[in-house]
């Protein structure tokens, strides 16, 4: 078992390195200009000119499924980052400080987890108005309650353990014991989640711009391209397969790293599954 | 003379794992008679447990174990799973090692105890409330007819080793094997324990495989001690001669290291994983160790009623 | 237990109350001027004057301060009175009872095709571990909780209405417009659940009880159904109250795909249609909704586990 | 004296108005000189190892003062005076979590110096950690390991190193040696033994093990339900224990008189059983011995020269 979950890391990592490159190097290894369009070559099937084949204003899909990449890539280290940030900071106090400031914070992350995170995504992202940054803003605003309370969680047990008592006793700070003895000791189920956690938020935000509130109109997004690939399901598969094939592998890949980094770096973690 | 009931003969236990092959022991040759309690000393991690475990067939299934464990003229490891099945709980019991743990959470206490004995003894639910009662009764449980619907969690320790203990017994085993059963037990508990085992093997004449780290718990209870040093049994034989002039220097450094001997402690610590040892694998802490000692396999050697596994062990050596 | 119960809901009354804060807040940092959207909506966008909008911002109390504005808001709300829809006029409280239906409907199908499959699968997949039908079942969860619903909706349609026609793409009403949105939206739900069972079970085997129950020689059957697979399911009862948020989620998406007359798609609707009224009013109760789940599993938890259904009430 | 214990008690509050009350000490009042070693002896949950922590100023007293060489150590708040922090230190009871897992054993052995400011030059660092390390009989080779690669005894012992390098007048021992096998456990006492006599170190040493106990110390205090409930010079307390509960822990048979501990206890009369009795004795519902008077809670009480006990008929004889 060890071993295929070690392979679907790997697996996980090599993935991930060619969307990267991929993302960085968009402009070379794209076929074709992802926004030129040419209405006589609309709705053409995959071919060898349109290895994806074009959609209905004639621009190549496999160009805009790579320059895609890149937005979602953007999108999902953006949210992770600024969850893992706040969910650390709130966590960390919370958990170390326990008392009334921990019994706010927690209220606070109750109140937003009463929401379904998409549909409180859905309202601040249309609240917002297009534009990826928006979409940042709404899947961040929705994204760091489940860091800070692991994070919270965390701390609680490692700060009982016999070493956070010794190292008082030699006259250390609550600042010096946070950031050089919990904080290193709490980040392994932190980075776990974070790298399972970049897939959800891409998922997410494709989810968000199949509806139609992400990036404007003519930016090449995964999520869009199946809204409007909709229309043409009879007479052009093609549209609606590909993107989604994107979005797919692209999430698999994240879950795989999630899943592989969990049994390497803590076992204990193994039968933790979070979304 | 009393009859052998469980006769083990190079009995080995290895673990699969990523890294290769784990040994857990190694050779183990061993015997119980009817009604006599043995007592497995040794330290953490030099594989009494596992042995224990061996015994009832129920490793986790990377565990393998090789020999012959002959049980009433059966050999247990020919055994198909079902006819093991059988002879657990009805022939070998198991008393387990961490009590808090070892109860169902979520059945209350009388139906886990009716649950066996409906299964051992063929009787109807009405008989069986009847008799989980007496049985808890026996045990120190008086009053047990308002316990007799609590959860696992709702009883103290000590209370639950009682259930446990009824439980082992309802299949009337002719065997029992106690895992660590004084572990993690403050004195007071611990006596207690002691007591409630004494009364079990009293009561039922049943024989007892009491593996244990305590030597004080050993001591008190045992007819015969192994004592079993990284995986092998080193010395085997009976109480009053095993703790009272031992011959393997082991079991000597044991001895001299509890508080009333002096705390002499016994140099260096005993190695992780024993495979790669020759010869003898007290070798690097052994005070009387000389060259042969390190490159041949030691045989055990018979001197009065005990076995021991030295080459310069001879009766008269004491500590 | 009635300790226990008693907190439980003291705290579930502090998070409603915070979620209609939240719920507040969120609507007055919309950009834009509120009276002037009303206006809109009322008199339309052609026949409009200042003065209008002036009337209707002191008409609506939209002059107040933010804390009266929200109390006023608050004791309307708590009375069932969510205001009117800025683009049909009806009063919100009468649309939403409307689509009320048909989103439980569609959740209750998704939520029980899951289940049965979830529930065979993780067993089977834990009792055997490592076998083929272990990798086959856990691959399988891995792609279901990954595949976007979107996609597969997609998929779904092109393979089932497009290329066979057993099933129709859009509509309400009869069995057989249930299916696709159903199994869509069961998917993912099924394969995470799956994962959590087995994953549970695998946890619960490795017990000491379990072991001591074998040593005592019952039988190996008895040994997965009557004291293992209790014991598994009280952790995913809760997990199973949390997907059933993640399945209000995915109602926002298979209900926009599959022009499923519920709350999802009236939600994204008025999204579409800056009808504020009714936003606040779907995203208040998703969110009631919610929060109303949670607490039923917390109970479902006490009634199940009596480690908490007696310790709670003693101390 | 160098540590002067006074009345310390512990609360805690718990329910939703902090109601109920649940008291973890009463009370407890000792004193221990330079060099010397106390033992405190009691079951598990009977309130030793929050004493431990509150001498150290990781827990704050409900009341009660604790002096270190005659001044106070607590702030108003309850915790550590700055210039105390390094002067106490504690050995805590699982190696599992005596280190941070994180911590290669040479950082964790410099931490304390560099926390102290007592920083040797930098070229000096390696030779001084080796040098602690071989004060407690272990290699060189350890410094680069991670804790997961040590076993028990070995940590321990690096936590004696770490004790070690910062020269404490008061050294807490809290059950050092419980999680450890007997012949590892006699290697580490002896090592706690020896840097105590070097350096002339306070030891207040905490087990549930009588034995281990009348080993190290010069005397020995008896600890039930938050009490000491007896106290005397080691000898004393074996030979001549007063109080049952003493008893009952002496009672634990040793090896060679076995049959000692099957021994039938007297059964107590049961109209002592009615009634709440919130001022008895705190061993009043378990004691073989229980009088009417019992009731009424006794207070440690010297009987004999140096023999503290708190049991009316104790005190009586």
């Amino acid at each position: 078992m060890c071993i295929l979950e070690n392979k679907l890391a790997f697996a996980g990592m090599v993935i991930i390195a060619m969307l990267v490159i991929l993302a960085l190097f968009a402009p070379l290894l794209a076929p074709h200009d992802p926004y030129v369009q040419s209405l006589g070559q609309s709705l053409i099937g995959p071919c060898r000119d349109y290895p994806f084949g074009t959609d209905e204003f004639g621009r190549c899909v496999l160009s805009r499924i790579i320059y895609g990449t890149r937005i979602s890539l953007v999108i999902g280290l953006g949210v992770t980052t600024m969850s893992t940030i706040i969910g650390v900071v709130l966590g960390m106090v919370a958990g170390f400080h326990n008392g009334r400031l921990d019994e706010i914070i927690m209220r606070v992350v109750d109140v937003f987890l009463a929401f379904p995170g998409l549909i409180l995504a859905l309202v601040v992202a249309g609240l917002l108005g297009p534009g990826t940054l928006n979409v940042v803003i709404a899947l961040t605003v929705v994204g760091w309650m489940g860091y800070a309370r692991v994070i919270r969680g965390a701390v609680l047990a490692e700060k009982e353990k016999e070493y956070i008592g010794a190292v008082q006793t030699f006259g250390a700070g609550d600042c010096y014991i946070m950031l050089r003895h919990l904080l290193p000791n709490v980040m392994t189920p932190i980075v776990v989640m974070a790298s399972a956690g970049v897939g959800y938020v891409i998922l997410a935000a494709a989810g968000l711009s199949f509806l139609g509130l992400g990036a404007e109109p003519p930016a090449p997004v995964w999520g869009a391209m199946l809204n409007y690939g909709k229309a043409y399901l009879q007479s052009a598969p093609h549209l609606t397969i590909f993107p989604g094939l994107a979005i797919m592998i692209t999430v698999l890949a994240f879950n795989f790293l999630g899943d592989g980094l969990r049994d390497q770096l803590d076992p204990r973690m193994k039968n933790l599954h979070f979304r | 003379m009393a009859t052998t009931l469980l006769s083990i003969r190079g009995l080995t236990t290895v673990f699969h794992c990523r890294q290769g092959q784990i040994e857990a022991f190694n050779n183990v040759d061993l015997d119980i008679d009817q009604g006599q309690v043995l007592g497995l000393i040794g330290e953490t991690g030099c594989g009494k447990s596992v042995l224990g475990m061996s015994i009832l067939r129920l490793l986790p299934p990377n565990g393998v174990s090789r020999g012959q464990i002959i049980y009433k003229y059966r050999d247990l490891l020919g055994l198909s799973p079902q006819v093991m099945q059988r002879i657990r709980g009805a022939e070998i019991g198991l008393l387990p090692q961490n009590p808090s743990a070892s109860l169902n959470p979520v059945l209350s206490v009388g139906q886990q105890l009716m649950e066996g004995l409906r299964l051992h003894r063929m009787i109807k639910k009405e008989k069986a409330r009847v008799a989980a009662q007496t049985l808890l009764g026996c045990y120190g449980l008086r009053g047990f007819n308002n316990r007799y619907d609590e959860y696992p969690h709702q009883l103290s320790g000590g209370m639950k080793q009682r259930v446990l203990a009824a439980l082992s017994i309802t299949g009337k085993p002719s065997l029992l094997i106690a895992d660590e059963p004084t572990k993690g037990l403050d004195g007071v508990a611990r006596n207690q324990v002691v007591a409630l085992l004494r009364q079990l093997t009293r009561e039922t004449k049943m024989a007892l495989l009491l593996i244990t780290h305590d030597l004080k718990v050993a001591a008190n209870l045992c007819d015969q001690i192994a004592v079993m040093y990284c995986g092998e049994i080193v010395e085997n034989g009976p109480v009053g001669k095993v703790l009272v002039s031992p011959l393997h220097p082991y079991t000597q450094g044991l001895l001299a290291s509890l508080p009333e001997n002096g705390l002499h402690p016994i140099p260096d610590y005993s190695p992780g994983v024993p495979g790669d040892i020759q010869g003898c694998r007290f070798y690097p802490r052994c005070r009387y160790r000389q060259d042969k000692c390190s490159c041949q396999t030691i045989k055990n050697k018979r001197i009065n009623e005990t076995y021991v596994r030295c080459l310069s062990a001879s009766e008269g050596r004491e500590n | 237990m009635a300790h226990y119960i008693l907190k439980r809901s003291g705290l579930l009354i502090i998070v409603v109350f915070g979620v209609t804060i939240a719920t507040f807040v969120l609507m007055n940092m919309a950009p834009g001027d509120q009276a002037e959207m009303v206006a809109i909506a009322r008199y339309g966008l052609e026949n409009l004057t200042a003065d209008e909008i002036e009337n209707i911002r002191i008409s609506e109390g939209l002059d107040a301060p933010v804390w009266v504005q929200y109390f006023h808001w608050l004791s309307h709300i708590a009375q069932g009175d969510f205001g009117h829809s800025l683009v049909t006029g009806d009063p919100v409280s009468q649309e939403i009872i409307a689509r009320i239906p048909a989103t439980l409907l569609l959740s209750i199908t998704s939520l029980v095709f899951s289940l049965l499959i979830a529930i065979p699968a993780g067993v089977i997949s834990a009792v055997k571990h490592n076998s083929f039908v272990d990798h086959g079942v856990r691959i399988g969860a891995m792609l279901g909780a990954t595949i976007p619903n979107f996609w597969l909706a997609l998929l779904l349609i092109l393979l089932f209405s497009v290329t066979w026609d057993w099933f129709p793409v859009f509509g309400y009403g009869t069995a057989s417009h249930i299916v696709l949105p159903a199994v869509t939206l069961g998917a993912g739900m099924a394969a995470v659940t799956t994962r959590l069972i087995r994953a549970g079970m695998l946890e619960v085997l490795k017990q000491d009880y379990i072991i001591s129950a074998r040593a005592h020689g019952i039988s190996e059957k008895r040994v997965i159904f009557r004291h293992a697979l209790k014991n598994a399911f009280i952790p995913v009862i809760t997990v199973i109250g949390m997907q059933l948020g993640h399945l209000l989620e995915g109602t926002v998406i298979v209900e926009s795909i599959f022009a499923w007359p519920g709350l999802g798609k009236l939600l994204v609707d008025s999204i579409y249609a800056r009808d504020y009224a009714v936003i606040q009013a779907c995203v208040l109760l998703f969110a009631v909704f919610f929060v109303l789940i949670n607490l039923l599993v917390d109970l479902l938890y006490v009634i199940l586990d009596p480690r908490i259904r007696y310790d709670r009430g003693a101390g | 004296m160098l540590l002067r214990v006074e009345k310390i008690s512990k609360e805690y509050t718990s329910g939703i108005f902090r109601s109920r009350r649940h008291r973890v000490l009463e009370e407890v009042t000792f004193a221990l000189a330079q060099g010397e070693t106390l033992g405190l002896v009691g079951e598990s949950g009977c309130g030793k190892s929050t004493l431990a922590r509150i001498i150290l100023g990781l827990t704050p007293p409900s009341s009660g003062k604790v002096f270190l060489l005659g001044q106070e150590v607590f702030s108003r708040g309850g915790r550590l005076k700055k210039e105390f922090f390094g002067r106490m230190q504690i050995v805590f009871q699982h190696p599992e979590s005596a280190l941070n897992p994180r911590m290669k054993v040479w950082d964790s052995l410099l931490e304390p110096l560099l926390l102290q400011k007592k920083n040797p030059l930098k070229e000096e660092h390696i030779n001084r950690c080796s040098k602690l390390l071989r004060r407690v009989g272990l290699g060189e080779e350890y410094l680069c390991r991670y804790p997961h690669e040590l076993s028990g005894g070995q940590i321990q012992r690096i936590v004696l190193a770490q004790v070690l390098s910062l020269q404490p007048d008061l050294l807490i021992a809290d059950e050092p040696t419980s999680q450890l096998d007997v012949s590892v456990q006699a290697q580490v006492l002896r090592i706690l033994k020896d840097i105590q006599v070097e350096n002339n170190i306070g030891l207040l040493f905490i087990s549930h093990d009588l034995d281990v106990v009348g080993w190290i110390s010069d005397r020995i205090a008896v600890m039930l339900r938050g009490q000491i409930i007896e106290h005397a010079p080691a000898g004393l307390i074996r030979r001549k224990p007063l109080h049952p509960y003493t008893r009952l822990l002496l009672g634990n048979y040793s090896m060679s008189d076995s049959k000692k501990a099957s021994r039938a206890v007297p059964r107590r009369s049961m109209e002592l059983d009615s009634g709440i009795f919130e001022n008895a004795c705190v061993y009043f519902s378990d004691c073989p011995q229980a009088q009417q008077e019992c009731r009424q809670k006794p207070w440690l009480q010297e009987v004999s020269d140096g023999h503290y006990a708190a049991c009316w008929q104790a005190v009586r004889k």
